[in-house]
């Protein structure tokens, strides 16, 4: 928790003021946002981090993937994630999305979602409480402090990939291609 | 240039305009552009020229006199430019349209007659011209055909009434003064009873309350500015309905002189507070009943009237600083509903006569200059600083608040956040939000429409940030009325009770605009994005359903709605069909038999001969 | 000292304006039994914002956004902080419509965004704005029309010799009336009907992503800082303490000591508006229109009417 | 010096050697209507000078007044004749392209007699004379109603016949009593020894006389029959039946009360009748869905608004009132006139068979939309300056009743202007907007109705031309003295 | 109560074998020509509520086992315990191969979701049904997911693809 060094904040802001100020986005994606509430009020209050949960994922730059990921909703995902600012970073909970947990061999989960967007950090737990949350939080301000945590980077360099992946589980997207040539 | 000759050429000119559109249209529109423009040029060179010329003996032995004066010259200049303005944009908006000579010999005609109106220095050529005004009027509102008549007909009944009223006012001045020349009624005036001038102010306030659309008066004014074509109506809400201000401004300063009209009548009930509340309910109801309308022309209408309200409680407050206020309002008034009207006439130009509020939006990326327009109209609307209306207005509120007439500057103020509100809906209808699939490939508002566009946003620019253009020309006009002039530099009004300087507010605003587009600048560029590419909760944008525009205010609307009826409508409207029953009972007098006939001519002799014999009073 | 006051009250309005949203957030997290974000951590997301890439709906999208901070800053010049105040032209009307100008850039932005949630959010800004400016208005002519004067520096001179509005008792009325709409100005709980996050996904900046959604938070921290710093002007007497400056009066301290009290008077102010904030559950627009439009309008009204008749 | 007998005499004489000159060859027959008229109209404008200067008596057969029958040709019986022959001269111009099929000698020689009879009521000094042109008029007026011999025609001709020998014997029987009680018919003579025998003696004939000639001038209670007349005569005759013939009745009630009874309390009486007469008449006009019936029933408004204007009993009112008479004429005989193409080409009277005739009939409809300014009183015609000096009378007398009544005058206008604006746009602004073959009305008859126009707009501008006319014969009705020195010498 | 019913089952249908495992629950095999006839004749009976409709895929003996559950409601409710609810499970068997069935619609309006499912998720096909288009399944499957031949693992493999092991992961290889 560096967060009161005047050095660092004077060497590089931008990265400070993302590890302390994360706006979440609320977009209940599984079974996991259940932790999400308890974590932003009274008892465990993520606030004192600069945590706040935000209504468009346009002013948020953290996106909690809570949980399995089913095709339906990964639709929608991609659009959110799509929707959000260049620094944004993503925090999946739980196996399912790494390998598609105990939904492993149903015919609409997905099985992995770092293919389609990509994932900054895992949290364990079938469904993780608000303290692992805490930590992952505070893993994440490590990454970005290793430049790490480069989801959207890795997002921007090999998009053309991560968008055939989506085409083939999506069939036809029917919204552009966020970044085409001139834009990348 | 003597005054006959500009009036000469005004006239003729309209004739020459239809005779050469029998030969060709192109020749059509240079006629009556080069005239209008030649009009305009005529004026401008006339400024603050006081001349006054007898140009016809032959009416009844009176001289009818044209004369020009610092007033004169305000509103001729005004009614010159906007016509040209209107004429400019009706080239192409008229190109296809049948009877458009017809049109152009109407809209020069209007003209030439506003300007005689303005120049009329005796009561008889002002009434001809009134008169000449209101039934080519009458003729052009009827234009667009089956809505425009009823409209039409609205119109010209309470038109008629007005002048009917303003007839018998000359004519109880002529009879009992012998003249008709207007300095002269003003001196004779002064001695007679005060009974004499209540009855002549509130004859005449009917007549120019009409024209002006003063609350209870005003229920023609709607559906004739939505039926009329575009340019007409500008001109129409630009500056005839203003004839009426001209009319009050007459009256209430010249013929009967400000310092009697402000202590006629007892305490509360004298005539300039009942006008000036007349004139404050005209603000506040018609702005809030402009927010429920869904015709982009209405809901200008509805503001037209509130507007006008403005005009009233300036001019009939009574200090010199009002009255400047009310005059520099009419004209601010003029510019900026005309070009939102002629910004409404663009897109419907474009969208061939479409302008319900809820089935357009988007069009600012299709129509810039429209846009423009029309975002500049609706600020100087509102009042927004910069804009000529924020002085007109400011000069308006400072005379209410410190004339110690704190309920009518609320009233004011409630008018204004009234037209923030609907003039909002307007803009954000019409222009913002989301594009129809079906206007995607509308094309821009051509050449001729935009040049009058362009011109009238700078011009409510320019008169926003250096007031000191119009209002050194106002303060001749109050000087003359009798009031003390008000100290007047270039940019804006400077008195010990609160000083308006509009540069530096000018400054302030630009200085920091240019920081903060700087820093908009440098920080990190943003990527473009399309309009479907928007937040919806993760799923698609549905096209052509995701526009907010139905009952913009519904909440307002659930409370306002059974308040917000105009009732001054239904009530004329039974009062017309009453009036239509009773002659139908009258007609059935003349039953059809011989019989009933021969029987009132014996009833006839014998009520006679019975009414000699009894009382004899023949 | 007016030249002076150019480029010191916009800083000084800046910090505090940053300031106050800090301490709110803080409070109401206190209120809530948790630690809430540091005092600075509006200027964390501010810096956040900066970094962010935004996207943008088109030239006139930034336009709106930039009108409006811009006219917040020059608000700030009409307002005598303080005994600094750098313009006095047009007086209290021009301050009436300049404070209309900051949500109006940010209503024309957010619907050059072309989505319906700013929309609503809008259209419901304007309603609630017409819904207090009613007793707003009628607060402002009652104090207008009681010190005869329509320039916010003779309201806060006359104050310094007799004595605070507030105190006075044909004063008191409009100053309750202030108090009720106070929240309904800065936009607090109970009257947060425009940024509703849940309801409407925070209203007209639903688009707005990072320089736009920095720029915004600056011109709502400017916003709360004029909402109160005109309430303090007009009722508490601006710089003045009970005659504790006199002997000061003149040097350069006293300006200072000028400015530190009336900091101190808002930060007070500012308490009362986030007690109530802390507390209440949000009004849908319809009883917050006809709350605002019964109680705090009838009190006005009355105040108005006795200062009439009292002239 | 031409005697003022020809203009009697030569319209007359004409009328009679219609038939035979009809023998000779058809066509030229309807050319003599119009050489009478301009013989009329040039000797009246030759005369307007010497009568204005010095009134003419002629003698007729050596006789001195009181026992011959003499002919006043004072300043208004100029007047009025100028009016009848320009009137009869233009109608009879628009006759010739207009009167194609029916009997058309019958209708030239009616034509003749009717005017003769008007131009002799007006120029007659004697009552008994007067009776006989009166009946020439009335008669001639009758058979012209049914001329177009249809249903309409007939019925209502019958029913004018009826009221007009009512009124005819009540004026007869009133000359009777007055001749009984004075032994003399000479108007100048009667109206000298009037005032010397009791009152109700002199009231009964009175009210006769004046009730048998106030149905022919459409007063308020005796009009009955001016709606059907007029509807459904031809329209050329109900130009000169509205134009001339209601101005000769109202002309000759004028004469009887103001030079002869000298009767000035009655006139307060016709005041409110006046009034009435107008209200009534703009209100039934208001929902009529028939043209001719509409400008029928318009022109019982105008009469009452003459009426007003001559009973307020000053020089002024009553100059005012002839002036309207004039405007009245030239604006309803131009609104007939023009009517009366719009519908031989559209085929039927209703308004709603006008919509869009402004398109086909451009010139016809523009004659139409000046006529119905000019009758309603707008600015640039001569129905405003008729208006502006009615109203300018009416308020210069000062009292409060003239000014309320004056309101309720303008209110009838307004009803007017009300309906005939209605005309107008269903003229102009409704039907097919696409682009119709012209089809005007011929060319003789457009020349005739821009006569018409022109004099409505030289009036209108320069309305001081006939002011001293005006002025001299209000001055012959105010003093009577004068009249009956003229006379008896 | 139910005994009574299950005697007149007997009797009326002769083709149906009838036990009741519990007290107020009863199972019926039938043929599937008389299933339709059987299930009206039980809502005249009373028993109006369709629970649902299920499907067992007994893969070995190449036959599908439809399981219609209909239930009634007690008429008088003020002293109506749950246990006492009764279900009545009629059981028949068609074919794996080219499955069809008549549809309940026209006695059972409600049945036509659980028909859609079953033919979505088993492939049979039901005569009469209005509109048989996918419930819920967003792409087309050649062989319906719930069927017992349908190998799940070898589906996910190729179309979710295989998943990257941690040591493709570390690399960074996609």
């Amino acid at each position: 928790m560096d967060r009161n060094q005047i050095g660092k904040w004077l060497k590089n802001p931008g990265k400070m003021a993302n590890k302390y100020s994360f706006h979440v986005v609320y977009f209940c994606t599984g079974c996991g946002i259940i932790e999400v509430p308890p974590s932003i009020t009274t008892r465990w209050d993520a606030e004192r981090f600069g945590i706040i949960p935000v209504a468009t994922p346009r002013q948020a730059n953290l996106f909690l993937i809570t949980g399995y990921v089913s095709t339906k909703t990964l639709a929608a995902i991609i659009r959110t994630y799509e929707q959000m600012p260049e620094p944004k970073y993503t925090v999946a909970f739980g196996s399912c999305p790494i390998n598609g947990g105990m939904y492993y061999d149903s015919y609409n989960t997905i099985t992995s979602l770092d293919k389609y967007i990509p994932v900054d950090g895992y949290i364990a737990g079938c469904m993780p409480r608000p303290e692992a949350i805490f930590i992952g939080v505070t893993h994440l301000w490590k990454l970005i402090d290793m430049d790490k945590a480069d989801g959207y980077k890795r997002y921007r360099e090999d998009y053309v990939h991560y968008r055939a992946n989506q085409e083939q589980i999506l069939g036809e997207l029917d919204w552009p291609p966020l970044f085409s040539k001139e834009n990348l | 240039m003597s005054l006959e000759l500009l009036l000469i050429i005004a006239f003729s000119g309209a004739f020459l305009t239809y005779l050469s559109g029998k030969i060709s249209s192109q020749l059509r529109d240079g006629v009556a552009v080069l005239i209008s423009l030649g009009l305009v040029a005529i004026v401008s060179f006339l400024y603050n020229v006081q001349t006054e010329t007898v140009f016809y003996q032959g009416f009844f032995g009176i001289s009818l006199i044209l004369r020009m004066n610092s007033l004169a010259w305000f509103f001729a200049i005004a009614i010159v430019s906007f016509t040209a303005l209107c004429i400019i944009y009706s080239l192409s908006y008229m190109k296809d349209c049948e009877r458009s000579n017809y049109y152009y010999f109407m809209m020069l005609l209007i003209n030439a007659s506003m300007l005689t109106i303005v120049l009329a220095g005796d009561l008889v050529t002002f009434f001809v011209a009134w008169e000449i005004m209101s039934w080519s009027t009458f003729l052009l509102i009827s234009y667009n055909r089956n809505g425009a008549l009823q409209a039409g007909i609205k119109y010209i009944v309470l038109s008629l009434i007005g002048s009917m009223c303003m007839l018998v006012g000359i004519l109880s001045i002529y009879t009992s003064f012998g003249t008709v020349n207007i300095a002269d009624v003003a001196n004779h005036l002064t001695p007679s009873s005060v009974g004499y001038k209540l009855f002549l102010l509130i004859i005449f306030s009917i007549t120019f309350g009409i024209k002006n659309a003063i609350m209870p008066l005003h229920t023609w004014l709607p559906d004739a500015y939505a039926e009329s074509p575009s340019p007409f109506s500008a001109v129409l809400s630009g500056m005839l309905t203003r004839m009426g201000v001209f009319g009050f401004l007459l009256i209430m300063y010249v013929i009967v002189g400000m310092k009697t009209t402000l202590h006629l009548g007892r305490g509360f009930l004298s005539f300039n507070t009942i006008l000036c509340w007349l004139g404050a309910i005209t603000i506040v109801i018609p702005t809030f009943i402009a927010m429920l309308q869904n015709d982009a022309k209405k809901l200008l209408a509805w503001h037209g009237i509130g507007q006008g309200g403005y005009m009233i409680v300036g001019i009939a407050f009574g200090t010199s600083l009002g009255a400047a206020g009310g005059i520099f309002h009419t004209l601010n008034h003029a510019t900026y509903i005309v070009l939102l009207f002629l910004s409404v006439g663009a897109i419907e130009y474009s969208t061939n006569g479409l302008r319900d509020l809820n089935s357009l939006g988007g069009l600012f990326k299709k129509m810039p200059i429209a846009f423009f327009g029309g975002l500049l109209g609706i600020s100087g609307l509102i009042g927004v600083p910069l804009t000529n209306g924020f002085v007109s207005k400011w000069l308006i509120y400072k005379t209410l608040i410190l004339g110690n007439a704190p309920f009518l500057a609320f009233a004011a103020l409630l008018g204004t956040w009234g037209t923030v509100l609907s003039v909002y809906k307007f803009l954000h209808n019409l222009f913002l939000g989301q594009l129809p699939e079906e206007h995607k490939e509308i094309k821009k508002a051509p050449l001729t429409m935009q040049i009058p566009i362009v011109i009238l946003s700078f011009t409510i620019i320019l008169f926003g940030i250096l007031p000191g253009l119009p209002l050194k020309v106002i303060n001749s006009i109050i000087v003359a009325a009798g009031f003390q002039a008000l100290d007047i530099n270039i940019w804006g009004v400077t008195s010990e009770t609160g000083t308006l300087n509009m540069l530096n507010i000018f400054a302030a605003i630009a200085v920091f605009g240019a920081i903060f587009w700087g820093i908009f600048k440098v920080a990190r560029k943003s990527t473009p994005v399309d309009q479907y590419d928007n937040y919806a909760a993760g799923a698609a944008v549905p096209k052509n359903k995701y526009h907010y525009t139905v009952e913009y205010y519904a909440p307002f609307y659930r409370m306002g709605k059974p308040f917000l009826k105009d009732i001054f409508d239904m009530f004329y409207n039974r009062i017309a069909e009453a009036i239509g029953s009773i002659c139908d009972s009258v007609r059935k007098i003349y039953t059809g038999y011989v019989g009933s006939y021969v029987m009132y001519i014996v009833l006839f002799i014998a009520s006679l001969i019975f009414v000699q014999l009894t009382w004899s009073i023949f | 000292m007016n030249i002076i006051a150019l480029f010191v009250s916009p800083l000084i309005a800046l910090i505090a304006g940053m300031f106050f949203l800090g301490l709110s957030r803080k409070i109401s997290a206190r209120i809530q039994w948790r630690y809430g974000p540091p005092i600075y951590q509006p200027v964390i997301d501010v810096i956040r914002s900066f970094s962010q890439k935004s996207i943008t709906h088109g030239k006139f999208f930034d336009f709106g956004i930039i009108l409006s901070l811009s006219s917040s800053f020059v608000l700030i010049l009409f307002l005598p902080i303080g005994k600094l105040c750098a313009l006095t032209s047009g007086g209290l009307i021009a301050f009436l419509y300049l404070m209309l100008m900051g949500p109006f850039g940010i209503a024309l932005s957010g619907a050059a965004a072309a989505n319906p949630n700013s929309s609503i959010g809008i259209s419901r800004k304007f309603l609630l704005a017409l819904a207090y400016e009613v007793p707003l208005l009628l607060v402002l002519l009652t104090v207008m029309t009681h010190y005869h004067t329509i320039s916010l520096v003779e309201i806060v001179n006359i104050q310094a010799n007799s004595g605070w509005a507030f105190g006075s008792w044909a004063l008191i009325l409009p100053g309750i009336a202030y108090l009720l709409i106070l929240p309904a100005i800065l936009g607090m709980r109970p009257f947060e009907v425009v940024g509703a996050a849940q309801e409407i996904s925070s209203g007209p900046i639903a688009e707005f992503g990072g320089k736009h959604l920095a720029f915004y938070t600056l011109q709502h921290a400017l916003h709360v800082f004029v909402g109160i710093a005109l309430f303090v002007d007009i009722f508490l007497g601006g710089w003045t303490f009970f005659g504790l400056l006199n002997p000061l009066a003149g040097t350069v301290w006293a300006v200072i000591f000028g400015i530190i009290i009336f900091l101190l008077k808002m930060t007070l102010v500012l308490f009362i508006g986030l007690f109530v904030n802390a507390v209440y559950p949000r009004f849908r627009i319809e009883q917050a229109m006809q709350y605002l439009w019964k109680w705090p309008t009838l009190i006005s009204f009355v105040g108005l009417i006795i200062v009439v008749l009292t002239k | 010096m031409v005697n003022p007998i020809l203009l009697i005499v030569v319209p007359l004489g004409l009328a009679f050697a219609l038939p035979i000159v009809n023998l000779i060859s058809k066509k030229i027959i309807k050319y003599i209507p119009v050489l009478a008229f301009l013989f009329n109209l040039i000797l009246s404008l030759l005369l307007i000078p010497k009568v204005l200067e010095q009134t003419i008596i002629v003698k007729i057969g050596g006789f001195h007044p009181p026992f011959g029958i003499n002919l006043f040709v004072g300043p208004v019986g100029i007047l009025f004749s100028t009016l009848i022959a320009l009137a009869g001269f233009l109608v009879s111009i628009y006759a010739l392209s207009y009167i194609k099929e029916g009997p058309k000698e019958k209708y030239h020689i009616l034509y003749l007699l009717l005017l003769t009879g008007a131009t002799g009521v007006v120029l007659t000094g004697d009552m008994f004379n007067l009776f006989v042109f009166f009946e020439i008029l009335c008669i001639s007026s009758y058979a012209l109603v049914a001329y177009l011999g249809n249903k309409a025609g007939i019925e209502s001709s019958i029913k004018y016949l009826i009221q007009g020998s009512v009124g005819s014997s009540l004026l007869l029987l009133g000359i009777g009593l007055l001749y009984g009680q004075l032994g003399t018919l000479n108007m100048a003579d009667i109206a000298n020894q009037i005032n010397s025998i009791s009152s109700p003696s002199i009231f009964v004939p009175m009210i006769f006389i004046i009730t048998g000639l106030g149905i022919e001038a459409a007063i308020f209670p005796l009009n009955a029959w001016l709606p059907d007349a007029h509807s459904s005569a031809p329209s050329s005759i109900s130009a000169i039946l509205s134009g001339i013939a209601i101005e000769v009745g109202l002309y000759a009630v004028i004469r009887v009360i103001f030079t002869i009874f000298n009767a000035s309390s009655f006139l307060m009486f016709f005041v409110f009748l006046g009034v009435l007469t107008l209200l009534i008449g703009e209100m039934s006009a208001f929902s009529q869905k028939n043209i001719k019936r509409m400008l029928a029933y318009s022109s019982i408004g105008q009469i009452g608004l003459i009426m007003f204007a001559i009973s307020l009993n000053t020089q002024l009112g009553i100059s005012a009132g002839f002036f309207q008479m004039i405007s009245h004429t030239l604006g309803k005989g131009l609104l007939f006139l023009s009517v009366g193409f719009l519908i031989y080409k559209t085929g039927s009277m209703k308004i709603s068979s006008f919509e869009g005739i402004g398109k086909k009939m451009p010139i016809t409809s523009l004659l139409f939309t000046i006529g119905a300014f000019s009758i309603v009183g707008l600015p640039p015609f001569a129905g405003f300056a008729s208006k502006f000096m009615i109203i300018k009378a009416a308020l210069t007398t000062g009292q409060l009743l003239f000014t309320v009544l004056i309101g309720v005058i303008l209110l009838g206008t307004v009803i007017e202007g009300a309906y005939f604006f209605k005309v107008i746009q269903s003229i102009y602004f409704k039907g097919t907007t696409d682009i119709i073959k012209r089809d005007e009305a011929p060319l003789i008859a457009l020349i005739s109705m821009s006569i018409f126009v022109l004099l409505i707009i030289f009036i209108g501008v320069y309305p001081d031309f006939i002011a001293r006319i005006l002025n001299s014969a209000a001055s012959e009705f105010i003093n009577r003295i004068d009249y009956i020195r003229s006379v008896l010498g | 109560m139910i005994n009574e019913l299950k005697q007149k089952l007997l009797a009326n249908f002769n083709d149906v074998q009838v036990n009741i495992p519990e007290d107020n629950r009863m199972t019926v095999n039938t043929k599937k020509e008389s299933l339709l006839s059987l299930v009206s004749y039980l809502k005249n009976m009373g028993y109006n509520h369709f629970a649902m409709l299920s499907c067992v895929d007994w893969i070995d003996d190449k036959e599908f086992e439809l399981i219609y559950i209909i239930s009634a409601y007690p008429q008088d409710d003020e002293h109506y315990q749950d246990k006492e609810k009764k279900n009545i499970l009629l059981k028949t068997r068609i074919s794996r191969v080219k499955a069809k069935f008549i549809t309940i619609i026209s006695i059972f309006e409600n049945a036509e979701p659980y028909e859609r499912e079953i033919h979505e998720m088993f492939g049979i096909h039901f005569e009469g049904h209005p509109r048989l288009t996918p419930l819920m399944l967003e792409r087309d499957y050649k062989i319906p997911p719930f069927r017992k031949d349908f190998d799940t693992n070898k589906y996910v493999e190729n179309t979710f693809g295989k998943v990257p092991s941690i040591k493709e992961r570390k690399e960074g290889k996609k």
